[in-house]
């Protein structure tokens, strides 16, 4: 393939674009499906694939998400490597027939027959008073599916990085893009370098307690370690990055090493990701564990539209700050 | 129609203070449809609408600092500040719920009429959708049960993709819709279709009425397709106001940026209306100029109150996810 | 030109193919009546004339997507009867390891993609594969099959308006057997003809006798051409009715026995044996002969089946996800 | 104390129900799978057709005409039968009946009830053996009832039509045969109260639906090897009973979660993160899980045995607790 220009700094945004970009002009199987992408989409993360790489290739389709998301498993049994951008996660609910009863199992239901080479882009999350239809997190109903892989990059550098090893990959992979994320800046190594699916990222070390964050919460959580770090607490926050298949190795020897952990997601905290991850680590290091493992999540209710609501409903820096000052001295 | 209009102006500015920073939709351009049409309505009949569902919430007589005060989050807002412009709602009007997913009224309204129907208390459902949620395959299920069971169902689907601009292009019937004309598809289902001109408001009001009439009598569901002309101010996806409305740009429009100004020539239903009063000497030009100055300051008395309303307290985030159950 | 395809060697091959699904679902049918098959069964004993006659007009290379009472489909479309009965009885030796079952056959070697326990579920997918194959210009098909209750689903109205946009090549065979599920197609919908549906999507549609399999071979010959010269979706509507319930063990109580009696006059395989006799074709020696031909195959499958292994519990875990490749 | 089969118990709550309440109208299904006793839904039908309604195959369709009829003041009881069919519906579901009354500021309120068989059946295979209550979990709005006994499913099933909320009535094909005592003109069992199935004092298994009665028979073989085993039966997921099982934990130090959905993400992790937060200091063991394995339902009868939280792997876990 033609080499491309290093892009050293990148919004988020502007990385999945590339990675898009890369990848179709790497492998002629690779086609975008969805509403109004050969005109950019909503946001403008498919502007200009139309033009390079033609309509055919970036295909506009009707508002019908349960047929299109079929449609794009149909291409994948049939040799393609269709990505598919469903505009908002909350419609995803629209195909869930395809995704979970047919995406997810058709491999194993074949006997290996059959491969689902599948990428399902969504966009998640609070921003902009959108209210209960157009703001949810939703990844823990994918991470239950058997057959799903789900990632949820927190920057630039890890959206172009698993994009690229999203639509590579053989099995379908749902990728989570955070809307609030799209314009921050970040570095991105040079092309061609995929971040491997499943491995979680060390974002800062410390000794004293691990902070697993998701997507959107990152920033927060990395705010929060520099703030206690001032009063003397060392705070290690670990990204997981991709939520199935989890690398709960990485986040066990964390806790090994720290004894104490918070789990922290935008998503509504009952039967959210952080259960799971909170399960696996109390059973695989119970004896380490100093104190409860919190979680710092989205209340039990829908996501409110009024600004003033919303910014009570999602964890903050606030919230991490006082749930890590609980986990050290357990009251 | 004013009242309508000069909100949706109002709201627009709004936004670009930042008084508010939800996504939003406009009704502009559709006033001659939705205000005849539910005028033929009763009282207690039941209305589901979408994320463009300002303009209908007025036409019903939601109290504009309601609305206001619900998109801007507060806590006199209808919603207390809970669903937004997306979700506003106005039971004791008849609006149960507004959905921001495309089509997700269409299999609901079914149910209030098949309620209707079980309770015989001949209340008739009307469900106020965009041309894009025919691509849904919840409104194909939804015409074949409501025919099916005979449902006193009212589809007024009001298309806006008239020669549109932006998204309205991609989606008239040649790029994403093979059924032509819409009304096709609820033919398909034996329910009676038309197709008007949704810029008409005398037209609409006696194609509706009389759609209305053979519901209340059991003939079952109706379907109706209004044709209007897409705002220019819509064509982005963050709306704009061209021109500010003034009762003079019906017979002058010279002040209208080129681009936007045939939309107000031809296709703006108020200034159509505002003609049509005049020329039948129902009206004179100065009483309406009188009245539309009434309705700004309403309007503008109303933003005052919405921007003055208090946010909800935040621990409200937590509250009303579920009703009271008796036990 | 469908009547060229219709010399009588040609029928003879056609009618064995009708005979061998037959005996197939007929075995399995008693296996499962002895408990030597368990799981959720659905039979199409008396539709064969639209699998065998649909399918016999498609090159190998076609994709083929059927519902959950498909395993005339897979037949039709040239599976491995052994394969498929030891996938029915769950044995490692079946097409998908004991993983799919009766209702998730997939013998993709055949060129039969996938069935599903979804109604409707399939016909995305082969809108996908049409799609995909329209991209690599060698003029592959796609054909899916469903029956009458998929024609309520949404997925299916929105498959025929993007068939429609995109001009792909997939023929929509409908099985019209009067029945969703248990319930008449009558209590379901106000339309009688679900080729109404595709009309109204602007695609060429048909309905024939489902149990006259030159009829079927007739109405199919036309849809394929016509997709094969890249002129868009077809879709073919066969009237049939099933014999059995919808699923093995249902009563079917819902269905008056006069409606079986008048059904088996219409039998598409006696059928078929009437015109070759007429033709002098076959004697009635000859025809019984590929009766018990098919019936011994069937027993061959079924003992096959019934010798195979089951699976081993570690496969319990394998092929959830695709290795890299 | 009069017995009753599950199925019978169900169908006499569904009895009452109907005469008590006309708001009631039963939309699809016969609330008993391929069960073969048909027969007391057919007497069912006889009394009540005018309140009965059997769509076309349009589970998105019907699932939103039962919400819409919520919304204006019937009380449906849909039944999706299969549970993995619930995915067709999902929008209507999850988007609209569960966030329509917090949205309207707690104007609209949806009293519909969505009842589904989930988990192994024998042969489902990968798309007839859906368990979505755990998906369910995780969407705000929703009240989701998984009753393990034919007293609890006549309780239960009463109180979910009488709840104001959008209810999730999670049965299992497994329990309609099974008998158990059911009291004659019994009390609505409310929500959010877990049922101690069995009591004992070594490990606390918590179990749900079908899995309870699997978790009943590995107790009592686990004590003829001197193990005592509590069984507390949440009942309800939402509400969920905390401190019933935290003041089991406080006796017995160690868990065990037996349930039939997947691991991951399942209804098992968040029961355990739950008692991982609120009961830490009194856990002896970590919490063990018995779920589902983390792979489609494969067909094979075989597999499907050995995917499944079967006896054999609740003893396991119990007596790895101990250990």
């Amino acid at each position: 393939m033609e080499p491309q220009p290093t892009m050293p700094e990148q919004t988020y945004l502007d990385a999945i674009r590339s990675g898009l970009e890369e990848e179709m002009r790497r492998d002629p199987a690779v086609y975008i499906f969805g509403e109004d992408v050969a005109l950019g989409g909503p946001f403008g993360v498919t502007k200009g694939l139309a033009e390079t790489f033609g309509a055919n290739r970036t295909v506009n389709t009707p508002i019908s998400e349960a047929t299109v998301m079929g449609l794009a498993i149909g291409t994948a049994t049939a040799g393609l490597r269709p990505v598919i951008e469903i505009m908002f996660i909350d419609f995803i609910t629209l195909a869930m027939d395809q995704l979970i009863n047919h995406a997810a199992k058709l491999h194993y239901m074949s006997g290996g027959q059959l491969k689902i080479p599948l990428t399902v882009r969504v966009q998640c999350g609070i921003s902009g008073a959108m209210g209960a239809h157009h703001s949810q997190s939703l990844e823990s109903w994918l991470a239950h599916v058997p057959g799903l892989k789900v990632v949820m990059p927190a920057n630039p550098a890890d959206a172009k990085g698993l994009l690229k090893s999203a639509i590579r990959d053989d099995n379908p992979v749902v990728f989570i893009e955070h809307r609030g994320l799209y314009w921050s800046k970040g570095e991105v190594p040079a092309n061609e370098q995929s971040v491997a699916i499943g491995k979680a990222a060390l974002m800062r070390e410390g000794t004293d307690l691990t902070i697993v964050a998701l997507s959107s919460m990152v920033a927060p959580a990395l705010a929060a370690a520099k703030e206690l770090a001032a009063e003397g607490i060392s705070v290690e926050v670990i990204d997981p990055r991709t939520i199935s298949p989890l690398d709960i190795e990485t986040i066990a020897n964390s806790v090994k090493k720290t004894s104490r952990m918070i789990v922290t997601h935008e998503a509504v905290e009952h039967g959210g990701i952080g259960a799971e991850i909170v399960s696996r680590v109390q059973q695989e290091v119970f004896y380490y564990l100093d104190s409860p493992i919190v979680r710092v999540a989205a209340p039990f209710a829908p996501v409110p539209a009024g600004p003033t609501l919303e910014n009570k409903f999602l964890p903050n820096q606030e919230r991490i700050v006082a749930a890590c000052r609980r986990a050290i001295a357990p009251s | 129609m004013f009242v309508i209009r000069h909100f949706e102006e109002n709201l627009v500015a709004l936004h670009d203070r930042g008084v508010f920073g939800g996504h939003y939709h406009l009704y502009v351009g559709q006033e001659a449809t939705g205000v005849p049409a539910l005028a033929c309505l009763r009282a207690d009949d039941y209305l589901f609408t979408t994320h463009r569902n300002h303009g209908h919430l007025l036409a019903r007589g939601v109290e504009p600092k309601k609305l206001f005060a619900e998109i801007l989050g507060r806590v006199d807002g209808l919603n207390k500040g809970k669903g937004g412009s997306f979700h506003s709602v106005a039971p004791s009007l008849g609006f149960l719920h507004s959905s921001g997913v495309v089509a997700g009224i269409i299999p609901l309204s079914t149910g209030t009429a098949y309620a209707s129907k079980a309770q015989k208390n001949g209340r008739l459902t009307v469900c106020l959708f965009g041309d894009g949620s025919l691509e849904e395959g919840a409104a194909p299920e939804a015409f074949n049960i409501a025919s099916l069971l005979k449902l006193p169902l009212l589809f007024l689907c009001e298309n806006n993709g008239k020669y549109g601009t932006g998204r309205a292009v991609a989606a008239a019937q040649s790029s994403s819709m093979a059924a032509y004309p819409l009304t096709d598809l609820p033919k398909a289902y034996k329910i009676p279709a038309q197709q008007i001109d949704g810029i008409d408001a005398g037209l609409v009001h006696a194609t509706i009425s009389e759609a209305v009439e053979k519901i209340r009598r059991g003939e079952g569901p109706q379907f109706v397709e209004a044709q209007t002309v897409r705002y220019p101010g819509s064509a982005t996806n963050w709306p704009t106001v061209p021109a500010p409305t003034d009762t003079a740009l019906a017979w002058d429009v010279s002040q209208v940026p080129e681009n936007a100004r045939e939309w107000y020539r031809s296709a703006d239903p108020l200034l159509v209306y505002v003609r049509e009063l005049v020329e039948a000497n129902q009206a004179k030009r100065d009483e309406i100029a009188a009245l539309e100055s009434q309705v700004k300051s309403a309007i503008a008395a109303a933003v005052d109150f919405a921007v003055n309303s208090p946010y909800p307290q935040p621990e409200e985030a937590e509250r009303d996810y579920f009703a009271k159950s008796p036990l | 030109m469908a009547s060229k395809k219709n010399n009588s060697k040609e029928v003879i091959a056609l009618l064995r193919r009708m005979w061998l699904i037959r005996a197939f679902e007929e075995k399995v049918s008693a296996l499962y009546a002895e408990r030597q098959i368990v799981g959720l069964l659905h039979l199409g004993i008396g539709q064969e004339a639209v699998a065998v006659g649909a399918l016999s007009l498609l090159r190998d290379d076609d994709l083929v997507y059927g519902g959950h009472r498909s395993h005339g489909h897979a037949i039709a479309k040239g599976a491995d009867i052994n394969k498929l009965m030891a996938e029915i009885a769950g044995r490692a030796t079946g097409y998908c390891g004991g993983k799919g079952g009766s209702m998730h056959i997939v013998a993709k070697e055949c060129g039969f993609i996938t069935a599903t326990g979804v109604v409707g579920g399939t016909i995305p997918l082969a809108l996908g594969a049409a799609f995909a194959a329209k991209e690599r210009k060698k003029r592959q098909l796609a054909v899916v099959f469903f029956g009458d209750g998929a024609g309520q689903s949404g997925p299916f109205h929105e498959s025929l308006n993007i068939a429609s946009l995109w001009q792909l090549p997939v023929i929509f065979v409908c099985e019209n057997n009067g029945y969703a599920e248990f319930t008449p197609l009558s209590a379901h919908t106000k339309i009688e003809r679900l080729a109404q549906h595709a009309k109204t999507y602007a695609i060429p549609a048909d309905t024939v006798d489902g149990n006259d399999l030159f009829a079927v071979r007739e109405v199919m010959s036309q849809a394929v051409d016509q997709c094969r010269a890249g002129k868009g979706p077809a879709f073919v509507e066969c009237l049939t009715q099933r014999m059995r319930g919808h699923y093995e063990g249902d009563p079917a109580k819902y269905r008056e026995l006069s409606q079986l009696a008048e059904w088996k006059k219409k039998d598409p395989i006696a059928r078929v044996a009437r015109v070759l006799k007429n033709q002098k074709a076959l004697t009635d020696k000859e025809l019984a002969a590929m009766e018990s031909e098919a019936q011994a195959l069937a027993e061959k499958a079924a003992a096959f089946s019934l010798s195979s292994p089951w699976p081993a519990e570690i496969e319990v875990d394998s092929q959830v996800y695709a290795a890299a490749s | 104390m009069r017995e009753l089969a599950y199925y019978e118990a169900k169908f006499e709550a569904l009895n009452e129900i109907m005469t008590g309440d006309e708001r009631v109208h039963l939309i699809n299904g016969t609330f008993l799978s391929l069960s073969p006793h048909r027969h007391v839904f057919q007497n069912l039908q006889k009394k009540f057709s005018a309140r009965m309604f059997a769509p076309p195959i349009s589970e998105l369709g019907f699932c939103g005409l039962a919400t819409g009829a919520a919304m204006a003041g019937l009380r449906p009881i849909v039944d999706l039968s299969t549970g993995s069919f619930i995915y067709e519906a999902w929008p209507q579901v999850a988007n609209e009946a569960a966030n329509a009354y917090s949205m309207s500021g707690g104007q609209t309120r949806v009293p519909v009830v969505f009842h589904l068989f989930h988990g192994l059946r024998g042969g489902g295979a990968a798309q007839h053996s859906g368990s979505p209550q755990a998906m369910l979990w995780n969407v705000p709005g929703l009240e989701i009832v998984i009753p393990s006994s034919p007293r609890d499913v006549k309780g239960l099933l009463k109180t979910a039509v009488a709840s104001d909320n959008p209810t999730i009535f999670v049965d299992h094909t497994r329990l309609l045969d099974v008998r158990g005592d059911v009291p004659e003109n019994d009390k609505p069992i409310p929500f959010g109260v877990a049922d101690v199935k069995r009591s004992g004092s070594d490990v606390t298994v918590i179990a749900t639906s079908y899995t309870v009665q699997v978790a009943l028979q590995a107790a009592a073989k686990l004590a003829k090897e001197g193990i005592e085993v509590e069984i507390v039966d949440p009942r309800t997921l939402v509400p969920f009973d905390l401190a019933t099982i935290l003041s089991s934990v406080e006796k017995t130090h160690r868990v065990v979660i037996a349930d039939e959905t997947h691991q991951s993400c399942g209804v098992a992790a968040e029961i355990a993160a739950r008692i991982a937060e609120s009961g830490f200091d009194r856990l002896k063991s970590p919490i063990r899980r018995v779920s589902t394995l983390d792979v489609p339902v494969p067909y094979s009868p075989g597999l499907e045995a050995h995917i499944g939280p079967s006896e054999a792997r609740i003893m396991d876990a119990v007596r790895a607790a101990l250990a």
